[in-house]
């Protein structure tokens, strides 16, 4: 299993290096293993169909309780087989549709990859490995969609559409983080049994929220759709795999997958028929006003999508059973619209509905694997598209509440939806051929055999349902409804009432699709709308956003030094004061305060002034001069308090800073005050504030007994074993030599810093490298 | 600076301050003194022969780039503190001579440590000020 | 005694951290002087106060008596001291260097830290 | 001598650099020696992570002086691995360096102050001392101040004025930091200090003391409001200098909080949730100011400030597993960043540009590169199975457990900003087309180097990539490393023991 | 008797010290400041080295204080010498009493050569 | 003659160190003291007496010196406590008879050290000095009393 | 009245006052060349002190650091003065 996943994998980072080997006739064989994979998992559906559930494990981080554990249980079975089965139709197709392209391998590559990590997502069991499979789905769909890269409109369709599912991937992440964290576990299965742990926790709606985020995202539901139809820019093969049956479903995956374990709370339901039924409502109105082929396939596929949710969120084994089988319906017809779009677009050079018609005289094959792609689309009997708006109708008419209403939005959504399929699977292939189309011929038997085989699939499994009935279908729903009764799939259940809305759903299709063609006023209107759509609303959010970005930048990173130490010395300032006031009793302790002479007295006196007069003196050598004797004075306090060796170093140092400073003054301008007082009084009141709390600092942890053990250690120490009289000199040369070492290394370093800054003058056209 | 009383007056100071700055070296692991601050007042003794003489001629005095001095100085540094190794012992251990040294007392490769700061430290401050005076 | 070299410290902090917030390199510098010398003298405060007993061992004992300056503090302050020597000796010639390519001493003048084509 | 293996990736490093002091002028012998050292550098690195990380804690005294009054050199698991990422990233850069950085530089101690600086950051990491390793970071600070002002352009100038300030007032804090700790504890043994400090009587003052250490330390490691030396420094060197400051600098200042904040103080609630609120700030506001971003440089650079919210925020919620995730983060970051700014080293040799407007057609030109580039890019968004994604599962769940909501939306929030930052880069220098670009005379373009020296352009970056992809793929090896090193921070006893009962004299 | 010795030295010393700092406030100008301060206190402070000299008695602070003599009467004119030179040159103001100025114009303005202003055969040469 | 008899100075006093063990400031001086009484006693037939002469000169002119500056110190010190109103300050030119670098540099350190005047610098051709005095009512007699003073027995002892 | 007490209240007195003159001078001024005087001075007395006390504490170790500073204190003088001599006039 394992090497099933990895498989994909393997041939991504195979094929971009294998040259043209795979790029020219023989890049047909890549088809070879999708085709394999999906033998070996039509292998699995007996054991599956009897109930039985298989587990894979492979250690990966065992001590993140992350592993590779697949599970072959029916949901992740039927998304396999799609994945598989239409990829390797995809694979199939794409040989002949990209024939010649220079980066065949490439595209072959992520292609791969996305198959790989698709399967590793759907088969995981483990929340976090399927974290990672997420993710790289979306990455290789942000290098699909951005395939032709030296088109603007395309780079930026794969970076929306990554933000997109990206920012949906980093809720996942936390949503999965939580689960994690509550449950104590990352198997799914496990999980199951903490099911009403999860539902009475505190964190509930935010681990449900976070995990709504990522799927809307990933299956494009309303607010979170509009990265889908940009999303067509990638080649067709792409939107075919990715953006129609694979790839966005991942989303209702998500969402199926933790029905059981999330699922059947009012919250949970409510919010997923809402977003779905809108979704498919507003998307379905959406595709119909549109010219392009695959916009409109895009929306209709988004309208699905919120199908699907819808579903999910009605929650009953009914409507799960109407959505496992939705799902298969709408893989195989939208892939097949899809493929005959990418052969329409090949062949012609256009996808604009209005150029296109009688194609079927040149391309019979695809025009009749568009009919039977629309006819499933539209639920006309006898295709399995006609099962599935039947589960559909029956779970909505079941609905405990609004089930009217929720008929009536699925009628609907229905409706507009056969329109979009007449619109992409028939229009083209009516009416008379242009002049212009006349050369146009069928292409390459690769390219058309894909439709017609999904088509065809359409059809038989309408007539026989029973083929995918127990091997799929049930254990899917099982996987999601442990409970489900047991349920037949049929093409005929008599005459009913759901009989009755699918005929009225067919004849008002029709009757829209001859009665209402969009025209000009429409298309302004539709361009009002856009004003209060969700892209446009994001699009302008982020724009506002990074205005906000911009101005917080410039806020804190405003490029002035003094307001950069202005700001670090306040929040020092504040936490220090917070800290002291609070925590800090203030006292001096008499003990420890020794009596002064005058000199010393005298000595601390300029010192003080003499600081006070550096800061105040207009004169920059004054200034330098104050430093001299501040320097001078802090000699004599090492003098008075028994330390000669830092007054001398202290002496010699600022003897020669002073030089320093000296010398290096020559050339420098005027030494203006350019600050304005206010500016002056608020410097000076937080530096006065800053070094008050320094003080009284100091005074507290003067009054702290002082622990003299290591002291004590370096003077009994000193002579006997170290043979120093001067300790302090046995410290920097002995005890702690360390320091003296590096510091020597400081100074070298410094002085070679110095040397580099003023002898290193390069200028720009220093060539040599 | 063109002045002949300062510059006589260097003349005879350059030699004293040299001469006390490696006193202060040798002194300071019994009194105060150490190759830091020995090295700073030999670094101001050829500093004072910079003013009175100009750069060029001190350069001259010299012989050598101050850089120069300083990875010697380290090394020597190094050397002392590796030094140990070699017997086992944890870097930067204080190895000493069997005999006491006559003027200086006993000898120990703390000595050696002081003396490559003596000269880093000289050659650092020489660097620093020679750079600077010749870009003014 | 204390008190008032408390009061230098955090006197030297405040004006060091004054002199910075202006706009003058070179006080800027004067500035890092005066915090470098603010520390020294905190950490010599804060290992305390002995007049006249310098940590050095009269030639006719073996260790010191009970009452002494701590030498570690002082032996700190001289790495420290070092150190900040070398850093200001950096700085003071930064300004230099400064003066040379931007032509100012105004540090709002050099606030724009615009892209050169040398990377 | 085993003891003396402790010490060896410091003096190592020194004599490296010694030795190149004394080929001040000669360019090729540095090129050799720096590189050659760098090498056995990582073995010697290697050498030592594994007595460690198989054995126990290694300690030695300099000196001979026992333990809380010499300087203790302590080799834990955290040290090592410290030493020894720094040492494959320092040989990265070294390879790097002997391409890009211009003779002239190399005349004027480039690699010795490289080689200073390495020897900077492993006693750094290995010191048990706390003054010592304020010494230490001021070896690291100079030789980046010598970095970057090398060369003394406009740009570096202006940036390095900023860099040097705020950097000396860091150093100033702690330096300050640590005299108040030395005054109330008196010792300063980081081991020695950790029970020291829990009897002294008045904790506030001790709390106090932890503040100083936040904020010194916290404006080396750029968190939020300290952090703005760096973006307004680290786009003005040259890459290989931009590279090793983005890779190690801001990182030994996250080792020493978490050194600090396990050993000697233990964070309060107080303090853990300032350092919380620190960390998710840092992280939006480090990812707002990439977001507005052109230059590639300074996009790198506030990426550098958003993620180390990363590590600071596993810090402020100080369990065992957050810790894991900011260890992990941290191991990740370092080889990660180093590698960013060498591509962003090569991306710049391709176009001749650091604007991202103005470049591109890499994905076109040299696919095989493109591809190598996006494992440092697509690494540091944390796209799984890349390295920077496992970290944040630890993070997510440990803010989540610990109630830090805040926290919890600002990784998603920096997540996303670097999701989007990255990948408009990558569409932007790779995807896009040029038409007719500019050659400027001055450069001398990656298509116009000889193959070899292309060769030590590239070879860094492989090899920075296949560590990074090994931290990825082999994540279960890297996180037992990190809850190895988490448990050591969390329970520090064993490193206490090994530096105070380990050894007599000898 | 020894201590009186030395109470007197070192008091003689610091009232020529005190005699400098007075002089050094209230003397008009800075040339006259010069020319009384610093000798008084090179003066005054060898007096107290030589006080502690005295207290001493010991060879190794008797030379040091010898040294530092030394060097104080060695130094102190030449800065003396330097800093008076170098007021004249930046044009520090002179009281206004003051009666006579031969240096005036001797300076060269840019080189800051100094002229003697005698023809060679004005000076004669003194014999050997 | 006159460096030879210094150094048989000197190294009578080492023997006299190392005959008497005591190598102590006050034996040391001592011992030149002897030595050098011993040197002149043997001596006094010798044409060239100057190492002698010098001796006694060099002390004769310490005290003398020492004498001039404590004089002017006291005078000064009167200056500094009164009012100013009879200074008569200015600067003056003084032709030089020091010749070599060291005369030139000895006399200086000696003027300037005398309170009252200060060198202000010496010409470039090393012919004129330029004197600040505190008073110089009487240009020549100020002149009068430095070279005098001053630059006779310096010159006298250097020469 | 023994020599410590003489010292303490007898000359450390007078030297803190004429420290106390200098400081006036230096912050007066009016040119820096007065200020360099006075710096010139403090230093002297400031060894003066420092011998004193050295007398005071029994320490002779002070010494050295009179020493160290009578060596170099002048050196800031010749630096201020090669300052003043060369540089331009804008300060
Ligand atoms: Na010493
Ligand atoms: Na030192």
């Amino acid at each position: 299993m394992l090497l099933a996943v990895m498989s994909g994998f393997i041939l991504a980072s195979i094929v971009p290096f294998s040259g043209k080997l795979l790029r020219g006739r023989w890049s047909f064989m890549t088809t070879a293993l999708p085709g394999a994979l999906f033998v070996y998992f039509l292998t699995l559906i007996p054991s599956i169909a009897n109930n039985q559930v298989r587990l894979f494990s492979y250690q990966w981080v065992p001590s993140m309780g992350i592993n590779f554990d697949f599970l072959v249980d029916g949901l992740s079975l039927l998304f396999a087989l799609m994945i598989t089965g239409i990829g390797t139709l995809v694979f199939l197709f794409t040989s002949a549709y990209m024939k010649g392209d220079a980066y065949l391998g490439r595209f072959y590559g992520y292609l791969s990859l996305f198959m790989g990590a698709m399967l590793g997502m759907v088969l995981s069991d483990n929340i976090f490995t399927l974290f990672v499979f997420w993710e790289l789905t979306s990455i290789s769909s942000f290098f699909l969609i951005g395939f032709n890269n030296e088109s603007k409109a395309s780079r930026k369709s794969a970076l929306v559409a990554l933000a997109i599912t990206g920012l949906g991937g980093f809720f996942l992440l936390a949503a999965f983080a939580l689960l994690g964290n509550i449950t104590g576990t990352y198997s799914i299965r496990e999980m199951i049994g903490s099911a009403d742990i999860l539902k009475a926790h505190p964190s509930y709606l935010l681990v449900m929220v976070c995990l709504f985020i990522a799927a809307f995202s990933k299956s494009a539901q309303y607010p979170l759709h509009f990265w889908l139809p940009g999303a067509m820019k990638a080649p067709t093969p792409v939107s075919t795999y990715l953006h129609s049956a694979t790839m966005v479903k991942a989303g209702i995956y998500l969402l199926a997958r933790f029905t059981p374990v999330l699922g059947n709370v009012p919250a949970w339901n409510h919010t997923l028929t809402i977003v779905g039924g809108f979704t498919m409502l507003y998307a379905a109105f959406h595709s119909i006003f549109k010219k392009d082929l695959k916009e409109i396939l895009a929306y209709s596929t988004i309208s699905a999508l919120g199908m699907l949710v819808f579903l999910l969120g009605l929650g009953t084994s009914e409507a799960l059973l109407a959505m496992v089988v939705y799902i298969v319906v709408h893989a195989l017809y939208k892939a097949s619209l899809f493929l005959i779009t990418g052969i329409i677009d090949h062949e012609t050079g256009t996808r604009d509905i209005n150029k296109l018609s009688g194609l079927r005289k040149v391309m019979m094959p695809v025009s009749i694997a568009g009919l039977l792609a629309m006819i499933s689309n539209s639920g006309i009997p006898p295709t399995f598209g006609f099962v599935g708006k039947d589960l559909i109708y029956a779970s909505t008419l079941e609905s405990e509440i609004l089930a009217l209403s929720l008929t009536t939005i699925a009628v609907v959504t229905n409706m507009l939806l056969l329109y979009a399929g007449i619109l992409t699977g028939v229009k083209p292939f009516t009416g008379v051929l242009p002049e212009s189309f006349k050369e146009v011929h069928l292409p390459d038997w690769r390219m058309w055999l894909p439709p017609l085989v999904l088509g065809i699939a359409g059809l038989i499994l309408g007539l026989f349902p029973v083929f995918i009935e127990g091997g799929i279908v049930m254990p899917a729903l099982h996987s999601m409804y442990p409970m489900a009764p047991p349920f037949h799939l049929m093409l005929w259940h008599g005459f009913n009432l759901i009989l009755g809305l699918s005929a009225v759903t067919i004849l008002g299709g029709l009757l829209l699709y001859f009665l209402f063609k969009p025209g000009l006023r429409h298309q302004t209107w539709m361009a009002k709308l856009y004003g209060s759509s969700p892209e446009h609303i994001a699009l302008l959010f982020s724009r506002k956003f990074r205005v906000f970005a911009a101005v917080w930048t410039r806020l804190f990173q405003n490029g002035y030094l003094r307001i950069y130490v202005l700001m670090i010395i306040s929040f020092l300032t504040v936490l220090l004061a917070y800290k002291s006031f609070t925590q800090v009793a203030f006292y001096i302790n008499p003990a420890k305060i020794s009596p002064l002479t005058s000199t010393e007295l005298v000595v601390m006196f300029i010192l003080i002034a003499t600081v006070l007069y550096a800061v105040y003196t207009p004169s920059r050598l004054a200034a330098i001069a104050a430093m001299g004797v501040i320097g001078y004075c802090i000699c004599l306090i090492y003098v008075f308090y028994s330390a000669p060796d830092l007054a001398m170093t202290q002496f010699a140092i600022d003897t020669l800073t002073v030089i320093l400073f000296v010398l290096v003054l020559y050339r420098l301008p005027k030494y203006i005050n350019y600050s304005s007082w206010l500016i002056r009084v608020r410097d000076g009141l937080i530096s006065l504030i800053f070094g008050t709390l320094i003080s009284i600092l100091a005074l507290e942890v003067l009054y702290e007994p002082t622990n003299k053990e290591t002291t004590r250690f370096f003077t009994d120490n000193a002579y006997t074993l170290a043979k120093g009289k001067n300790v302090v000199n046995v410290i920097l040369v002995d005890f702690r030599g360390m320091d003296t070492i590096v510091e020597i290394t400081v100074l070298t370093i410094a002085a070679m810093g110095v040397f580099a800054l003023l002898k290193l003058q390069l200028n720009k056209y220093d060539q040599e490298l | 600076m063109k002045l002949l009383i300062f510059r006589t007056t260097t003349i005879f100071l350059l030699p004293l301050l040299l001469l006390f700055s490696i006193f202060l070296l040798l002194r300071g692991h019994y009194l105060p003194g150490s190759g830091f601050v020995g090295g700073i007042i030999a670094a101001i003794a050829f500093i004072l022969h910079a003013f009175a003489f100009g750069l060029k001629n001190t350069r001259k005095l010299l012989r050598m780039h101050p850089l120069a001095l300083m990875p010697v100085g380290l090394a020597l540094a190094v050397f002392s503190a590796i030094l140990p190794i070699f017997q086992g012992l944890p870097v930067l251990t204080v190895l000493w001579l069997d005999e006491p040294f006559p003027v200086v007392g006993l000898i120990g490769s703390a000595l050696l440590f002081d003396s490559g700061v003596y000269l880093v430290v000289l050659g650092v401050a020489l660097t620093i000020i020679f750079t600077i005076s010749e870009t003014v | 005694m204390e008190i008032v070299l408390a009061i230098i410290v955090g006197l030297l902090y405040a004006s060091g951290i004054y002199l910075m917030l202006r706009r003058s390199l070179v006080k800027l510098v004067i500035g890092l002087v005066l915090l470098g010398n603010g520390v020294n003298l905190l950490i010599f405060l804060l290992g305390g106060l002995v007049r006249g007993k310098p940590p050095i061992i009269p030639a006719t004992e073996s260790i010191l008596g009970e009452i002494y300056a701590d030498p570690v503090p002082q032996a700190l302050i001289l790495t420290a001291i070092v150190i900040s020597f070398g850093l200001q000796a950096f700085a003071i010639v930064l300004i230099k260097r400064t003066y040379i390519v931007v032509g100012t001493d105004d540090l709002d003048e050099i606030h724009s830290t615009e892209e050169e084509d040398d990377y | 001598m085993t003891i003396n293996l402790i010490i060896l990736p410091v003096l190592f490093q020194f004599s490296l650099a010694i030795i190149l002091l004394f080929f001040w002028k000669n360019i090729l012998a540095q090129k050799i020696i720096s590189i050659a050292g760098s090498i056995v550098a990582v073995i010697i690195a290697v050498g030592l992570f594994s007595q460690v990380y198989e054995q126990r804690i290694i300690t030695m005294q300099a000196g001979n002086w026992i333990a809380p009054f010499g300087i203790t050199f302590v080799a834990d698991t955290f040290s090592t691995t410290m030493v020894l990422l720094a040492s494959l990233s320092s040989l990265a850069v070294a390879a790097f360096s002997s391409v890009t950085i211009k003779k002239a530089r190399m005349k004027y101690g480039y690699f010795p102050s490289f080689h200073f600086l390495i020897m900077g950051l492993n006693g750094a990491f290995l010191t048990g001392d706390i003054f010592n390793l304020y010494v230490w970071f001021e070896v690291i600070i100079i030789s980046s101040f010598v970095f970057i002002t090398l060369g003394g352009k406009k740009a570096q100038i202006e940036g390095a004025v900023k860099y040097f300030t705020l950097n000396f007032l860091a150093s100033t804090i702690f330096l300050t930091a640590i005299a108040v700790l030395y005054g109330l504890a008196g010792s300063l043994n980081m081991a020695d200090l950790s029970g020291k400090i829990k009897i002294i009587e008045n904790q506030g003052l001790v709390q106090v003391t932890a503040i100083l250490f936040l904020i010194g330390f916290g404006i080396k490691s750029a968190i939020f409001p300290l952090y703005f030396w760096l973006p307004d420094s680290y786009h003005t060197p040259q890459a290989a200098i931009s590279s090793i400051f983005a890779g190690l600098l801001t990182k030994v200042g996250i080792y020493a909080l978490l050194r600090v904040f396990s050993l000697i103080f233990i964070p309060d609630d107080f303090m853990k949730s300032l350092i919380v609120i620190l960390a998710g700030l840092t992280l939006v506001s480090g990812g707002l100011g990439a977001l507005v971003q052109t230059n590639m440089r300074k996009m790198f650079s506030y990426m550098i400030v958003c993620h180390i919210g990363y590590m600071i925020g596993g810090l402020g919620m100080f369990t065992a597993a957050a810790l894991a995730g900011t260890i992990f983060y941290l191991i990740h970051d370092i080889i990660v960043k180093t590698n960013l700014f060498l591509v962003g080293g090569v991306i710049f040799k391709i176009n001749g540009e650091l604007n991202m407007k103005r470049m591109g057609g890499i994905y076109d030109q040299y696919p095989t590169l493109a591809l190598l580039m996006a494992v440092p890019l697509f690494s540091l968004i944390g796209i799984p199975p890349l390295s920077g994604f496992w970290p944040k599962i630890n993070l997510m769940q440990e803010s989540f457990a610990t109630s830090n909501y805040f926290l919890l939306g600002s990784i998603i929030f920096g997540s996303f900003i670097t999701l989007f930052v990255i990948t408009r880069f990558w569409a932007e220098a790779f995807w896009k087309k040029i038409d007719n670009p500019v050659r400027k005379p001055y450069i001398i373009y990656y298509d116009q180097m000889p193959q070899s020296q292309r060769l030590l352009l590239i070879l860094p970056i492989v090899f920075l990539s296949f560590i990074s992809l090994y931290i990825g793929l082999g994540a279960e090896n890297i996180f037992r490393l990190s809850n190895h090193i988490a448990a050591e921070l969390v329970d520090t006893s064993a490193y206490v023991q090994a530096v105070l009962e380990a050894q007599k004299p000898l | 008797m020894i201590n009186i010795l030395i109470a007197f030295c070192i008091g003689i010393g610091a009232i020529a010290i005190l005699l400098a700092s007075i002089g050094l406030l209230r003397m008009p100008d800075l040339y006259l400041r010069l020319s009384v301060t610093t000798k008084a206190a090179t003066l005054g402070v060898g007096l107290i080295l030589a006080g502690g000299a005295l207290y001493f008695q010991d060879v190794g602070v008797t030379s040091r204080a010898l040294a530092i003599i030394f060097f104080i009467t060695l130094t102190a004119p030449v800065s003396a010498q330097l800093i008076g030179r170098v007021a004249y040159l930046i044009k520090v103001k002179m009281w206004k009493h003051t009666i006579t100025d031969e240096l005036a114009g001797r300076y060269d303005s840019e080189s800051h050569a100094l002229e003697s202003d005698l023809k060679p055969d004005e000076v004669e040469l003194p014999q050997r | 003659m006159m460096k030879k008899r210094f150094l048989l100075n000197v190294m009578l006093t080492l023997v006299w160190a190392a005959l008497t063990g005591s190598f102590t400031y006050v034996n040391l001086s001592f011992g030149f003291i002897i030595s050098f009484f011993v040197l002149w006693i043997i001596s006094r037939d010798s044409p060239d007496r100057r190492y002698f002469t010098i001796a006694f000169k060099i002390i004769g002119f310490f005290f003398y010196f020492l004498y001039e500056m404590l004089k002017a110190n006291l005078q000064v010190a009167y200056e500094v406590m009164t009012s100013n109103l009879h200074m008569k300050p200015g600067f003056v030119k003084m032709e030089l008879e020091a010749q070599t670098d060291l005369e030139i540099t000895l006399l200086a350190s000696l003027i300037s050290l005398t309170p009252g005047t200060l060198v202000i610098d010496v010409s470039d051709d090393r012919k004129v000095m330029y004197i600040h005095g505190m008073y110089l009512e009487d240009r020549a007699k100020f002149i009068q009393s430095i070279k005098a003073g001053l630059e006779k027995p310096l010159l006298n002892i250097m020469r | 009245m023994n020599l410590n007490n003489f010292i303490l209240y007898g000359i450390l007195p007078i030297l803190s006052l004429s420290t106390i003159f200098v400081f006036i001078r230096f912050l007066k001024g009016p040119s820096i060349v007065d200020r360099v005087v006075s710096i010139d001075l403090m230093v002297i007395i400031g060894i003066g002190a420092i011998a004193v006390y050295s007398i005071l504490t029994d320490q002779p170790t002070f010494l050295d650091i009179a020493m160290v500073v009578a060596l170099i204190g002048f050196l800031s003088t010749v630096a201020f003065s090669y300052y003043l001599e060369k540089r331009n006039r804008n300060d």
